[in-house]
């Protein structure tokens, strides 16, 4: 069992238009830069995004909104991205915010097998609108259904050859859940192992979730809001 | 004491030794700043974080350890780290004893307005919907008026909510206000605010028992 | 920030007759055997339970059965113990089987603040009657609710004074999940360490989620079905 | 070779190398022992493992180290460990290649029981209905009738389901038989049965397509 690919391109090779995809990270933090350059480069179109953030101008899926190749996008947040708003009043790209717990669960139910479960969340504003709303206990909760995609493109840390992966600090953030919720699922990793070297107590992605592994190449990470001690920013 | 210091140093003062506290992006974490000697206090951060530390040191930023406001932040020794879906079954699970968010309106039944302007720029409600329907308590934590003076504190929102019936306790710059069954209730003034000059900047009834102790 | 109580005894001063339990554990591996032996020493009564088993005669969750503490009982496989049998019979305890994901899944939403979920277990099974069920992509799925209770009784590995915990191999089993779902969650810990001393990255069970940590005293650890290499047993 | 090693050898022609597998309790167990040399299958564990190793040497086993049949074993370079829920997550999104498990009964819609027989000992269902619910292909893997001669092979199944229309691919020392909307089909015989025979002892209709393969 081997699934590492040469490279994000190759891993990328059945990438067709029209395909769902999740992307992780929060903000610019545990985003699969590669892939979404790679993605990028092979010029897929028609692409559905799920996704938590939309980059921002430039950087990230920025780069992907940019390209033209997002038709729809399901997140929570895309303020940092003036290009997204454009395309959404100009009618080219369908847009649903939802909330961010929301969209977590989602993806979370939609890897576990779980087709509908009911969150508070949003329950009296907008998102509740169309959806079922139940009372349970005397208080109201939303009905929200699972979501999967064609292909999971993540970022972790560590990688062995099976797929199992372990995550660094907050660059962890969707993509433990998304590597669940696809049937295909690609991840970007800074170091590969040898299966056995990662504790079997602290793998936080079980291989059997994993399809492909390919090796950052060491793009440079980015800092979205610089921040340090005695106000600087 | 700007406004905002009032704001936050009063705020602070509703934290207990062992709490876990979610704190919002702008005024809500300038909280953090005001947690009382010897008190301990663990920051939650909805992207993934528990035991979130102060701003690193110039030059030891790590792009891997933000906080939801996607500011470099530290650890802490304790800090554990996990998944956007862990993140958010332990904040709808109730697990997080306190919230504490900005807002652009507030109304007497407790709902929230704070994450969309119609017309204005698209950004999306982030985490804030998960927060205020779940935590144990919700202060809203903002200026009291608007920078063009119009009141915050309302009849009824009207901006598109963020919660209904989530707020318990409102703290700004003039006054702490508890929202009750009743209605809201004036509980505290700020340093140099009058009742009456409360009442002016708020756009619903207020329920005043005098005299109204203050803040400090 | 001290989670530590010095006996099982003091951190379960208030469990109160009536109360509802969770019971961490697979079989009688990774069972809070302290925790179980001073709740029968404590002699509270009419106990409403949750756990995925019920021990065996005379060993685990078996000795509160045997103590009569035990009013009613939600669990998934309770074949290793034939009191509960005559028990159940008698009209003394009051036992509900659900399937063991549905457990696991129903204690989780209990603890993630999701009051119901679908799940294809059990749909067209007697799991399913009076329940609600309902078709999502042509499969019928049923409605499940969260559980929570007042107390969990769990067995973790290490510790630190905030409650931080990890877990040792097949011992993990429905410790973290119950963690999350009470209360009031008290571990019974092999080792306490300093914080810090756990890999953030590697913590299972954050912190925020454990009211009480115990250490161990030692008990054996029993072995329910001995197999080596070589067919033995 | 006896009735479990002939269903055991069978039910391991059907995997996959890279395949992750369910095995339950009983002759599914020893489905292990013959995986084809060079193949690479992933053994998961209910109670929260993947990658289960062989059964320790005499001396090593280690109580915080056992199988969903509460059996000590071992773990593989590879193997992860994770709680029940994150297990039944595994399982019931469907990400395990196979489930293969025993049954009382199996009928011609694929409807299986094996969890209860009323008036015996109250057991309880496990994870059997998770896994049948939810595997991308559940195969049951048991003696073709009771020791009596009766046949658990039926037109319906008369003990409480475990679950409905989920069995894929009944394996028995005497015959594999695959359900299909159309009914049962006989696929292959074991090595000395006829097809008069398997027709005997199974309680349903066949649908035998002659000449009927060998299983080996």
């Amino acid at each position: 069992m081997n699934k590492i690919f040469p490279t994000a391109a190759d891993a990328l090779a059945d990438l067709t238009d029209g395909a769902t995809v999740m992307i992780g990270g929060f903000g610019l933090c545990g985003v699969p830069e590669d892939l979404i350059a790679a993605t990028v480069a092979k010029g897929a179109r028609n692409l559905h995004t799920i996704s938590n953030n939309m980059g921002i101008d430039g950087v990230g899926l920025g780069l992907m909104l940019e390209a033209g190749m997002i038709a729809s996008h399901i997140g929570s947040y895309v303020g940092e991205n003036k290009l997204l708003e454009e395309m959404v009043i100009a009618g080219r790209l369908d847009l649903t915010l939802t909330p961010q717990g929301t969209l977590a669960e989602r993806i979370r139910a939609g890897g576990a097998g779980i087709p509908a479960f009911f969150t508070p969340a949003g329950a009296g504003t907008i998102v509740a609108e169309g959806k079922e709303v139940r009372e349970f206990k005397g208080r109201s909760y939303v009905m929200e259904e699972g979501l999967t995609a064609d292909f999971a493109l993540i970022k972790a840390w560590r990688a062995d050859r099976m797929g199992n992966l372990v995550y660094r600090r907050t660059a962890r953030n969707f993509n433990p859940v998304m590597a669940t919720a696809s049937r295909c699922t690609i991840a970007e990793v800074e170091e590969i192992v040898e299966p056995g070297e990662l504790d079997p107590d602290s793998i936080v992605t079980p291989g059997i979730f994993v399809h492909r592994v390919v090796r950052w190449t060491g793009y440079n990470k980015r800092i979205e809001r610089r921040t340090v001690r005695g106000g600087g920013k | 004491m700007d406004a905002r210091e009032i704001i936050a140093r009063r705020a602070a003062r509703e934290l207990q030794d062992g709490f876990y506290v979610n704190l919002g992006i702008g005024i809500p974490t300038l909280v953090a700043n005001y947690v009382p000697e010897g008190m301990e206090v663990i920051l939650q951060s909805e992207n993934g974080m528990l035991g979130v530390g102060p701003y690193p040191e110039a030059g030891t930023e790590d792009p891997d350890l933000i906080n939801a406001g996607k500011e470099t932040v530290t650890e802490i020794p304790g800090t554990v780290y996990f998944s956007s879906a862990d993140s958010f079954a332990m904040i709808r699970g109730g697990h997080v004893n306190l919230s504490i968010l900005g807002a652009l309106q507030v109304d007497r039944n407790g709902d929230l307005a704070n994450w969309m302007v119609p017309g204005k720029m698209i950004k999306g409600m982030g985490g804030a919907m998960d927060l205020v329907a779940s935590a144990r308590r919700v202060i809203v934590a903002m200026e009291h008026a608007t920078k063009s003076g119009a009141p915050k504190i309302l009849e009824a929102c009207t901006l598109p909510l963020t919660g209904s019936r989530v707020v318990d306790t409102i703290i700004t710059e003039l006054a702490v206000i508890r929202v009750t069954p009743q209605g809201l209730v004036l509980e505290e003034l700020g340093p140099d605010a009058t009742v009456d000059q409360v009442r002016q900047l708020t756009g619903t009834e207020l329920i005043v028992n005098e005299p109204v102790r203050r803040m400090f």
